[in-house]
């Protein structure tokens, strides 16, 4: 539900999304050396992996977005993570499109970067519970400012689309409720068996 | 399980297979720009039905198309069904005290068409591509060399974790996981996604030693075998004119040519 | 010449019962008309080339795969379907040939806990029974170890242990010694030996066999072929290769009856 | 009693010389007092149990960790920092015991190339020396297959033909046959015969060692001990395990002096 399908966004919604994008996409990967590319690429093919997983919660069942995590594990590396597995996401699974590529990787890409940025630092002092709330704030974050970005660029778009948004921010309460909870218990995870993940001054 | 991500490069007929991939990319941009740019329900579905027509031209098996396609209408759905509501313009129908507008009718229909297309289109042109064959093209179209190496990077690896993966699940399976909307299932799904990472990283870690010992000092590169022939030429050209036929028709053009009058 | 004939027959109906079982991959055939009968107290060695289907049948058999053809008895109940085969997983554990391939969760403890969880035990009692089984293989002291920075062979026992902690009545092993060094092999062997459990295992083991098995089954050309295992003293010739220290060789005569084969760390086992 | 001791005794300097070298994880010693000349033709077989640091010491041999203590001498220059190990690693191949970690690109021919290219080789010549390695072993059909499709006895071979491609003088093989099914070993093993480098070879694979190595160390207590390697037919005395069909064992003897064992599918080099 992440995935905005080509076709709906006005030019200017579309045009905006793309150059932003590229801007960080440009910023970081000249940030992210030739050394540390097969890390970033690495974990970009194990968060598509993990995005796979199905969730059931409550009747129905959602998909992991995990894009807090990614931020609060790639920092600025996860911009271009964000854009490779949403290239291979559209063109593999027909989730999204073409055109509208740029925006849907800002929407995703953008909250991942506010993880790393402002919840990444306090996860290096943290320890268990503490952790897992980290990792549960970073997990709700992610989805709950994509989901608004995805509700901007439909309105922005046109102010037609606001009863759909709403019912689109709707079905994002349940992704945010288990996203939160997986993204704790995978921090806390990593934090017990590889802590040394998630002290990444490197990145 | 590789069937996972390319829908079946095999079944596609020789000369499909020897283009150069660049001219799918290009002919797949064209044709979503056309489609984003097209606000007829009639000139859209000639549209829609030229990429069908490609789809067969192309093997693209249909069940697979289909499954993939369900993924994607479930959010088309949400989008359109309010639309004839939130549209303003002259009533069609009712339904519950709300009223539909023709207009509203239009819009949904126009949305559905495009995104349609562009998807279809998408899956026929590109996902039939091995991924590494689209990273080759994306490289000899001269996007930054760093984010084309991280694709290809990410595809190699996708299908080893892929397969960690599947064995995980199937070690929980055999321990009697059933996932339920519980706490136990979603903090055994973050364990699975943290051990996930934390090997992803080792992994990485690995394979950049790989790398350095086989001299790497900074530098990847792309040795490929596509070269653009006429063919490749002549076909983008057709692509081109075929596609921008609903446009030119829509705008009016093409019934301007043969008779010279403008109405 | 000692010819110890090992077969267990009772009388009672078969834990397990595979009839015709078949099953293949994609369209390429696997195996076909494959039977067997698994009684209280076998330890069935399952052996055979690589690639011909005994991991695959194991994985069957706790329904990680749905056979083209035949049918599954187990424990006096045809399992068809998922929910016939999870009750079925309760009470049939499968140590995997990978122990990382098993083990998911930050500590040792939390591993074994995860089967008794999932058969609905509550926290506390999930994680008394995990480690009283750590116990019971002497791995007390492992509990609150991070499962990911173990060696193979305590992964292997760990992993062991998280099947155990379900108390199964059957244990399927697919090729348990696999990749272990000498020492944590006798350990795993010495460990296997105590349990009751009726066991199914797939290995290339010779060791293994010898010290554990009372039956065995042959998968040859696609099938499974009922066999018999004796175990004799005997003699043969082949080349071997014996590696130890420089300078410890000449104290040793290879006119031996038995040439100390334990010091070159190359014991069938291992290779 | 014929016993063939094979040695490799040069005049000539090592071309590897590790000198009382010691390593460290973290603050666990792995091992110490390590020294080892290896000379022109040597192929030694590194032998040990699990866990005792033999990857280890290949991966610190080209530079991929830092010894805590003593000198290693390569080529006759002391190597010590990253600058002398990166003129190291293009005369020292390893081969990395799981090839998804070696083979990266997306295509065989772009893997074999990426040494060649880093060496400073122009595109064009790249491609020709990567084209010549991979039909010295009977690869040339793989060139533009991509690398993900292949199987883990093909993927093993390429990663063989990346090592190659930069024309080491000197090969480092970890665990070469692990994972391989007995054709694809084959193979290998038939492939790494026919070369002409000096090579270590960690391995716990009897079969390799008789047909590879020429040479043997033992780590062992946390260090290196010179071993000696001789191969010679012999006879011995054990317990061992036939399995055959049911009914046919009684056809036999097993007077014969070498009893059928061909058709218990449990010879050594499977296990």
């Amino acid at each position: 539900m992440a995935h905005i399908p080509d076709g709906v966004l006005s030019a200017p919604v579309l045009v905006g999304g793309a150059l932003a994008t590229a801007l960080a996409v440009g910023y970081a990967t000249r940030k992210l050396d030739y050394e540390r590319l097969p890390q970033a690429a690495v974990l970009a093919a194990a968060f598509f992996v993990a995005s796979l997983v199905t969730v059931p919660v409550g009747p129905s069942s959602v998909h992991l977005l995990l894009n807090g995590l990614m931020g609060v594990l790639l920092g600025w590396a996860a911009v271009p993570a964000v854009l490779v597995a949403l290239l291979m996401q559209a063109v593999f699974f027909g989730y999204g499109g073409l055109l509208v590529l740029g925006v849907n990787a800002f929407n995703i890409a953008l909250p991942a970067l506010l993880c790393g940025l402002l919840i990444a630092p306090r996860l290096n002092r943290t320890q268990g519970r503490n952790t897992f709330i980290w990792g549960a704030i970073a997990g709700a974050a992610g989805v709950a400012v994509t989901g608004l970005l995805l509700c901007l660029s439909l309105l922005l778009s046109s102010p037609d689309y606001l009863p759909a948004g709403q019912v689109i921010l709707f079905t994002y309460l349940p992704l945010l409720l288990v996203e939160a909870f997986v993204t704790g218990a995978t921090l806390q995870f990593i934090q017990r068996v590889a802590p040394e993940l998630l002290n990444r001054g490197h990145l | 399980m590789n069937s996972l991500l390319s829908l079946g490069s095999e079944r596609q007929p020789t000369w499909a297979r020897k283009r150069d991939p660049r001219l799918r990319v290009v002919a797949a941009l064209w044709l979503a720009l056309v489609a984003v740019s097209l606000s007829q329900p009639l000139a859209l579905a000639s549209l829609l039905l030229l990429v069908l027509l490609l789809a067969g031209l192309l093997r693209l098996p249909w069940s697979l198309l289909f499954q993939r396609l369900l993924a994607f209408e479930g959010f088309m759905l949400v989008l359109t069904l309010m639309l004839p509501f939130s549209v303003a313009g002259d009533p069609l129908f009712q339904l519950a005290g709300f009223s539909a507008s023709e207009q509203g009718v239009e819009r949904a229909l126009v949305i559905l068409l495009r995104a349609n297309t562009v998807v279809i289109g998408m899956l026929t042109l590109l996902g039939t591509l091995e991924p590494e064959q689209l990273g080759h093209a994306l490289g000899r179209l001269k996007l930054p060399d760093k984010l084309v190496h991280l694709f290809l990077l990410s595809v190699r690896y996708l299908f080893v974790l892929l397969d960690e993966y599947r064995r995980l699940r199937t070690a929980m399976r055999a321990r009697a996981f059933t996932p339920r909307s519980d706490r136990h299932t979603w903090r055994s799904y973050g364990w699975l996604v943290g051990m996930l990472l934390v090997r992803s990283m080792e992994r990485s870690q690995r394979v950049l030693a790989a790398m350095k010992c086989r001299g790497f000092h900074g530098r990847l590169y792309l040795l490929d075998n596509n070269r653009w022939q006429l063919t490749d030429s002549g076909l983008l050209l057709l692509f081109i004119l075929l596609a921008a036929g609903p446009w030119l028709w829509e705008s009016g053009m093409l019934t301007a040519l043969p008779g010279g009058a403008i109405p | 010449m000692t010819e110890a004939v090992t077969e267990t027959m009772t009388e009672s109906i078969p834990l397990l019962e595979l009839r015709e079982i078949a099953f293949q991959r994609g369209n390429t055939p696997v195996f076909s008309n494959v039977n067997l009968s698994l009684m209280a107290g076998d330890r069935l060695a399952l052996v055979g080339g690589n690639g011909t289907g005994k991991s695959t049948l194991l994985e069957l058999i706790v329904g990680l795969h749905r056979p083209s053809a035949g049918s599954l008895h187990a424990f006096g109940e045809h399992r068809v379907n998922e929910a016939g085969f999870r009750s079925l997983r309760a009470r049939v554990g499968l140590l995997f040939q990978d122990s990382d391939d098993q083990l998911f969760c930050p500590t040792v403890i939390e591993d074994v806990a995860f089967g008794p969880l999932n058969l609905g035990h509550p926290d506390a009692d999930a994680r008394q029974i995990a480690l009283d089984t750590l116990a019971s293989l002497g791995l007390d002291a492992y509990a609150e170890r991070v499962t990911h920075r173990l060696s193979g062979g305590e992964k292997r026992l760990v992993a062991l242990a998280t099947v155990l902690a379900m108390s199964p009545e059957i244990l399927l092993l697919d090729e348990p010694t696999n990749g272990l060094d000498q020492e944590a092999e006798q350990r795993l062997i010495a460990h296997l030996q105590a349990l009751p459990q009726t066991m199914i295992l797939v290995t290339h083991d010779r060791r293994l066999i010898e010290q554990l098995a009372n039956r065995a089954a042959l998968m040859q050309e696609g099938t499974l072929v009922d066999a018999v295992i004796h175990s004799h003293p005997h003699q043969h010739t082949h080349a071997h290769v014996h590696i130890h220290p420089r300078g410890e060789h000449s104290h040793r005569s290879h006119s031996d009856p038995v040439p100390p084969h334990s010091d070159h760390h190359l014991n069938d086992s291992e290779a």
